[in-house]
């Protein structure tokens, strides 16, 4: 039997798929609304019930997102000659040769893709809430224009970002999945992608 | 339909994409909603602000007014109003409009609802008390006559006038013709001289 | 169906109101409470129950002459309309067969994006939250009616027809230019002012805000792009690279 | 209105003096509108600039009160320019006539006329006579030259009228009096029509009936009368103030304007000799020479059976008025305030903001014993007790209050200011327990009936004697339910008899016993017809046994083009859309512009009755009769006894020609044109040594400085009673208001939006101040003169939280013209302080 190491925790599992969930209410039904899909009426009933579930999506989804933002701050936001030589390698993923350096806890893709939900998520949050809630302002219109641009950007962005972690945690990584089913991986596996964070703890 | 369609042709010609995606953005809809007035009765009216005299088409449905409009045959208005005429039907469905008699008694505060009965028996009996009272068969008045000898002199004679000093009337030109005709009529058989209304003022 | 229009002729407008009245009666609008603020005009802007209304310009010029102005503010109909352009909701906001803009307050889900897509600063949402404007009486133009308030217009300061017709008409007074010939492909209300559009209270050039424009022709093709992207990339570099191996790591160890 | 609505389109120049159309009739700016467009000019003259303003061709500003300045200078414009219509001059009016020698002006007695009782305020009219012939009739000029004849007198009267001294008085910029004397004087042509179009800003002043006058005077020089696109129209403020009037619900006039019968007048015969006027020209129709027959007729339809020859068809039972006696709106509330009265009707009327020094007319209802008042909403007047200082323990009256149903809650006909009758269907039953104001007459008709009836009383002849056949009878008699159709037919008339033109031979049967009349030509002095007013004596018609409501037609042809509509319901008289209409044509009968053809004589097509050649075409001319140069024609001005139409007026109150006098309250110490100030003939309640405190009037007062003016808006209908019950009309409209110029606001400290107070020598409210560039400040005689204007449609009573303010009508003073009494409403002084 191979030795497993712990990678994530149960808080961390609980809070990566209600993040995951409410994002997915929240894309599908803002493709609903982009593009005035009524074929999701099926799913919701009707778009005024599915505004219902983009809104309330969207509290979780800030709640949730809070959450992951400071608790992966510290080890997200550090970021050392590894990373460079990780982004210099394009992580591995471009070649069948080329291998991507050691790595600590989280390798450079990842922190990027923190920083990507770091950036695109408060900003799409914070403009979804003043397209709800239409804060008090001398200029409303204005204000509602800006956030519905942030808005959709940020959902551009989002729906690159996030098939891509969906593939990379997934087919392109077989194993990885696992972490946020059972929080463990094997350790063989740890070492071979977070070589320097299996050296730390220790095990 | 023009608008839709030509809107239609240029954001599909201006971007491929959209249009290999089928996304029309404004789509012609023919959102079905009934004329209220489509089964309603019609009757036509004149509107009863100015003077202008201005055809009114009422539509009634359950006995209830649910639109009234510019009556489009009419020579003078041509189905056109204005803002006092286009609400004629805010004044009939009104919740304000006093829909029962009211009596104020003497030293009253408030308005106490009568019955209809009640309030023309009693309006009836003051009429009568008051006309007996202060009825006036005859009145002296100054003519000018040819006195004994010959000249002309003034002097005081009693002439039979039929009349009461003790009741006024003041209205109402927005009566129908024959109700002023009524209304004069039975003021007048009650003897009444002081009848006024809004043309004086 | 040739496309239907309003022609507005502050010239001939007298001010009466009978428009603005007879649009609440129609529509059964409420009368609101108000004040007096030094001018006859009133309410000082369009409501959710006040879908036309009369503005009322004083202008003094030269010596001692002065000009009292009539023009009636409501939806223009754009031909290019930011509001149904933004409007997320599925026959909320929809262009009738006459070509007018109009809704369905069923489908309204009240996000007022309507609100700030708008040129002309139109929408109003009503005390259930959902969209109130000028909806050019399609109930009655469906019906071969005129809409309220040009069948009620006394001077014909409010006309309504074919659009092209009423252009026509227009330059035949002699207006050189009608407000809203061309813009956003053509207005639905046409403006025939033979002062500037500004006395009156209009933009000289009215369009729909850069932004909706760049999100409508960038942003939102762009999500598809993105999603699709994704996982057509994915899809290559599955097929092109394949997952990380586990066993390669060994080897190279 | 001589002519109708439709008829303004027809104008080639508009003159709007005294209106104001756009906001109080808005309908008619459609005519205006289309007249405009085959390319008349509208002018308007108005002390502000009102919306109406806003669409002229030319605005004159002029100060409130100042009209027959105004108008003065147009005649003299028009004398001294020989703009006038020479032929219609001198054929049809009475300018050719010689006036008695011994008659002064106020050229030359300074302000007044020959005949002035200085004491008595009134003039003995004897020198305001014409010059007669041995048959009585008036002596001729036609070539208009003689000193004596009323084109000479009507020159001196208006040459002082000159355009420094006119608009020394009116503020009117002389070059804007120029354009528009010209202008409107260009309709001095035969194929040039001009007409005016005037409401309260002309009737509502002292000198009202005068104002009125001179524009007649001006219309008849320029050949306006009878043409199409002419005449001098009075735009009526109530949808049936005209029919109301028609039947006479004033206490001097019976229905069609037959006169209230007075003490003096003992018997039907001393009433037929004083009020038929005679001629001896064969060529004056004389109309009124017909009085007997209308008022006999009357008589029969009000007393049915019980009027017979041998009890002077129930002449006697008839009210009179003592000799003099003036029971005009002023003194009734004056005699009200007094205590004179125990019992009031307000009807549909609401004086308490209505009628002029409205505290004054608060405190009159006051001294009631009981009034009855009859509306579809609570109101001032029915509340009165509960009004701004009111303790309503003290206030002894009972009200009655009585809900009438809506107009389309009933049927009937209702009479627009174009004289054109037009029914009104029922939509719906009357709502709530609201009656027909016809039923509630009816309830109270029988129920006074059977008091008289169970318990005797002061003469009850005049109330059991009424005919009340108005519909089926339940069985103690009484009419379940007006039969509106019924009074119709009874106001038509019908033959008693079988009628016969006893003239033809051998004798022509002109109507049927039992049947509608025709027309009023049919009616008899004798007791064989029956008419309850005889100007709507064809309104009710029967044909081979079939009855026709003329008045609920909607025929649409216009074969003139004229907008003539004359099988569009029906318009008294005898369905005649344009009065005066034989003015419209020449001596022989051809219009005096082919092109606006109002009547024609075709002189070839046999006429159907007598089948003799020669007919009218057109719209129904003033009578059958040939044109006035033929054999057999007669003039054109046929309600005049000498069938001209009166340049030289004798009737009225102050003189034969207008004259302009300062309004009672004025800024001006004295009057720019004479001596008079004011009306020498008007009533003044108020004196220094009589009359009560809420009489009183300050003129060319500091504490009163500013001249005030009053008015409607178009959102909201006289007192607002229906109107502010309406929540779109309130939203338009919400609060009293007063419009000042930028120029006093100012000097007052007052800025757009602020709440001021505005008070007269009778009472204050509070309006929110509208700082306009609107209202500009007069210059008079070397002085500035501000002038502010306030609406009359608010009141306490609705909306019920008194934010809508009151009656404008609490500043105004209690003083009238002197022939109509119409209170002076339009000029007064006022102060105005911020609040």
């Amino acid at each position: 039997m191979n030795k497993m190491v712990r990678k994530a925790n149960a808080f961390e599992i609980v809070n990566h798929w209600v993040l995951a969930g409410s994002f997915f209410v929240l894309a599908v039904s803002g493709f609903g609304f982009l593009f005035q899909l009524e074929q999701l009426n099926s799913v919701f009933g009707s778009f005024n019930t599915m505004k219902v579930w983009h809104n309330w999506a969207g509290v979780v989804f800030i709640v949730s997102l809070v959450l992951t933002i400071v608790h992966y701050l510290s080890v997200s936001l550090r970021f050392t000659s590894d990373d460079m030589e990780w982004f210099s390698k394009a992580g591995g993923y471009l070649s069948r040769r080329v291998k991507a350096p050691p790595q600590d806890e989280l390798n450079a893709g990842q922190k990027l893709y923190y920083l990507v939900v770091l950036v695109a998520g408060i900003a799409i949050s914070a403009s979804g809430l003043v397209i709800w809630l239409r804060p008090a302002s001398s200029d409303i219109t204005r204000l509602v224009l800006i956030s519905h641009l942030i808005h959709n950007i940020c959902f551009d962005l989002l729906v690159f970002a996030i098939p891509a972690h969906i593939y990379l945690a997934t087919l392109a990584n077989p194993g990885t999945f696992r972490i946020m089913v059972y929080g463990t991986v094997p350790l063989e596996w740890a070492r071979k992608r977070h070589q320097k964070w299996v050296q730390k703890i220790g095990v | 339909m023009n608008v839709s369609r030509r809107n239609f042709l240029k954001l599909s010609g201006g971007s491929l994409l959209l249009s290999s995606l089928s996304i029309d953005l404004a789509p012609a809809r023919s959102y079905a909603q009934t004329l209220r007035i489509k089964n309603a009765k019609e009757s036509s009216t004149i509107c009863p602000y100015c003077s202008v005299g201005c055809g009114i088409i009422v539509h009634a449905s359950d006995g209830k007014v649910i639109n009234a409009e510019g009556d489009p045959d009419h020579p003078i208005s041509e189905g056109t109003l204005c803002s006092k005429g286009a609400s004629l039907f805010q004044i009939i469905n009104n919740p304000t409009r006093v829909m029962k008699p009211r009596y104020r008694a003497p030293g009253a505060g408030e308005w106490q609802e009568v019955e209809w009965d009640w309030a023309l028996d009693e309006i009836a009996k003051r009429v009568k008390q008051t006309r007996d009272k202060t009825f006036k068969i005859s009145t002296k008045s100054k003519v000018k006559g040819k006195g004994p000898d010959g000249k002309e002199v003034e002097a005081e004679k009693e002439f039979v006038v039929n009349r009461t000093d003790g009741i006024a009337h003041v209205g109402s030109a927005a009566l129908d013709n024959e109700e002023c005709y009524m209304l004069q009529k039975l003021l007048r058989s009650w003897g009444l001289v002081y009848i006024e209304h809004q043309a004086r003022i | 169906m040739a496309r239907k229009a309003l022609l507005i002729s502050p010239e001939r407008c007298i001010g009466c109101r009978g428009c603005q009245t007879a649009c609440k009666e129609w529509n059964h609008l409420p009368g609101t409470k108000t004040v007096n603020r030094g001018t006859v005009e009133n309410p000082p802007d369009l409501t959710p129950y006040l879908y036309n209304r009369i503005r009322y310009i004083e202008t003094a010029t030269e010596a001692d002459m002065v000009r009292w102005l009539f023009v009636s503010q409501r939806c223009m109909h754009c031909g290019d309309a930011g509001c149904i352009k933004i409007c997320p909701a599925p026959g909320a906001l929809f262009r009738t067969k006459e070509g007018a803009v109009a809704f369905n307050k069923e489908k309204c889900i009240g996000c007022k994006l309507c609100v700030a897509g708008c040129p002309f600063d139109v929408p109003r949402y009503d005390d259930k939250d959902k969209i109130s404007k000028c909806h050019l009486c399609y109930d009655r133009t469906s019906e071969g009616l005129l809409p309220a308030c040009a069948k009620t217009c006394p001077t014909g300061a409010i006309r309504y027809g074919e659009r092209d017709a009423l252009i026509g008409m227009a330059k035949k007074e002699g207006y050189g230019k009608v407000y809203g010939e061309a813009d956003l492909d053509g207005l639905g209300a046409l403006y025939a002012f033979i002062d500037p559009p500004k006395l009156y209270g209009m933009s000289e050039k009215p369009a729909i805000p850069e932004s909706v424009v760049f999100w409508h022709k960038v942003l939102k093709p762009l999500a598809y792009i993105g999603l699709g992207g994704a996982v057509a990339a994915a899809v290559l570099h599955y097929v092109a690279f394949g997952p990380k191996k586990d066993e390669e790591v060994k080897k190279d160890e | 209105m001589t002519n109708h609505w439709i008829d303004i389109k027809n104008a080639d120049v508009i003159l709007v003096m005294g209106a104001n159309p756009a906001e109080n009739h808005p309908i008619s700016m459609k005519w205006i509108a289309r007249a405009r467009e085959n390319g008349a000019k509208f002018i308007v003259v108005d002390p502000r600039f009102t919306r109406t303003a806003a669409k002229a061709d030319v605005y004159a500003p002029m100060r409130s009160g100042t009209d027959i300045a105004f108008l003065g200078g147009m005649i003299k414009h028009i004398l001294d320019n020989n703009l006038y219509f020479r032929q219609y001059v001198s054929e049809y009016t009475n300018a050719t006539f010689l006036v008695n020698p011994e008659f002064k002006g106020p050229w030359q007695l300074d302000g007044l006329f020959s005949g002035y009782d200085e004491k008595g305020r009134k003039y003995d009219k004897k020198t305001w006579s014409f010059q007669t012939d041995e048959n009585g009739l008036p002596k001729k000029d036609p070539s208009m030259k003689d000193p004596n004849c009323v084109f000479q007198l009507l020159r001196k009267q208006y040459a002082r009228y000159t355009l420094d001294k006119v608009s020394d008085i009116t503020g009117t910029p002389k070059e804007k009096l120029l354009e528009i004397y010209g202008l409107y004087a260009s309709t001095g042509k035969p194929n040039r029509s001009g007409t005016e179009l005037y409401a309260m800003g002309w009737t509502q002043h002292t000198i009202g009936t005068q104002n009125i006058r001179a524009m007649c005077i001006i219309q008849l020089l320029l050949g306006n009368i009878g043409i199409a696109g002419g005449g001098i129209n009075a735009l009526r403020g109530e949808s049936n103030v005209q029919g109301s009037t028609d039947h006479g619900l004033l206490f001097n006039i019976l229905p069609g304007y037959l006169p209230a019968p007075t003490a003096t007048i003992p018997d039907l015969k001393t009433y037929n000799e004083k009020f038929t006027p005679k001629t001896k020209n064969p060529k004056s129709v004389n109309w009124w020479g017909n009085r007997p027959k209308y008022i006999t007729s009357y008589l029969k339809a009000i007393y049915g059976t019980k009027a017979t020859k041998d009890n002077d068809f129930g002449y006697a039972w008839l009210p009179k008025l003592d000799e003099g006696m003036n029971c005009s709106w002023l003194m009734l509330f004056d005699q009200m305030f007094k205590g004179k009265f125990e019992g009031f009707f307000a009807w549909g009327q609401n004086p308490a903001c209505s009628g002029a020094n409205a505290n004054k007319v608060r405190k009159a209802l006051a001294k009631l014993k009981w009034m009855v008042n009859v509306n579809l909403f609570d109101n001032e007047t029915g509340s009165f007790w509960k009004g701004p200082g009111m303790n309503p323990k003290d206030i002894q009256t009972e009200v009655f209050f009585l809900p009438a149903c809506s107009s389309v809650e009933k049927e009937g006909s209702i009479t627009n200011s174009g004289r054109l009758a037009q029914w009104r269907t029922a939509a719906i039953e009357p709502m709530g327990q609201s009656k027909p104001d016809s039923d509630i007459m009816n309830e109270l008709y029988f129920r006074v009936r059977r008091l008289y009836q169970k318990q005797g009383g002061k003469t009850p002849a005049p109330i059991l004697n009424l005919t009340w056949d108005y519909g089926e009878k339940g069985p103690d008699g009484k009419v379940r339910k007006v039969d509106i159709h019924r009074v119709a037919e009874e106001i038509n008339g019908s033959y008693l008899e079988d009628i016969f033109d006893s003239k033809a031979t051998p004798p022509k049967q002109l109507g049927k016993r039992g049947t509608l009349c025709t027309n009023f030509v049919t009616l008899q002095a004798d007791g064989t017809t029956s008419c309850g007013n005889w100007i709507f004596s064809g309104s009710y018609t029967q044909k081979d046994g079939k009855k026709t409501n003329m008045m609920s037609r909607r025929g649409k042809n216009d074969p003139t083009g004229l907008g003539l509509f004359s099988g569009w319901a029906w318009a008294w008289p005898v369905n005649r859309r344009i009065i005066y209409n034989r003015a419209s044509v020449d001596p022989q009968g051809r219009p005096w512009d082919s092109k606006r053809a109002v009547i024609k004589w075709n002189p070839t097509k046999p006429d159907p009755n007598t089948k003799k050649p020669g007919v009218w075409e057109g719209d129904v001319p003033d009578g059958p009769a040939p044109p006035m140069a033929m054999e057999g024609g007669k003039y054109p001005f046929i309600m005049m006894a000498t069938g001209m139409g009166g340049i030289f007026g004798p009737g009225l109150a102050e003189g034969p020609f207008p004259e302009h006098y300062e309004a009672l309250e004025c800024p001006l110490q004295e009057n720019l044109m004479s001596k008079q100030r004011i009306n020498p003939t008007i009533k003044l309640f108020y004196d220094k040594s009589s009359g009560a405190a809420e009489d009183v009037y300050y003129s060319c007062d500091v504490r009163y400085p500013f001249v005030a003016t009053t008015y409607r808006v178009s959102e909201h209908w006289q007192t607002g009673v229906l109107t502010r019950h309406e929540p779109w009309q309130l939203e338009m409209q919400p609060q009293m208001f007063i419009e000042m110029s930028k120029e006093l606001a100012k000097e007052k400290g007052i800025k757009d939006g602020d709440k001021v107070i505005v008070s007269s020598g009778r009472g204050k409210l509070w309006a929110i101040a509208i700082v306009t560039e609107r209202f500009k400040p007069f210059r008079v005689a070397n002085s500035t003169i501000h002038q502010v204007g306030m609406p009359w449609c608010f009141g306490w009573q609705y909306p019920e939280d008194g934010s809508s303010g009151d009656s404008s009508n609490l500043l105004t003073p209690t003083i009238g013209d002197a022939n109509t009494m119409i209170p002076e409403s339009k000029a007064f002084m006022v102060n105005v302080e911020k609040a």
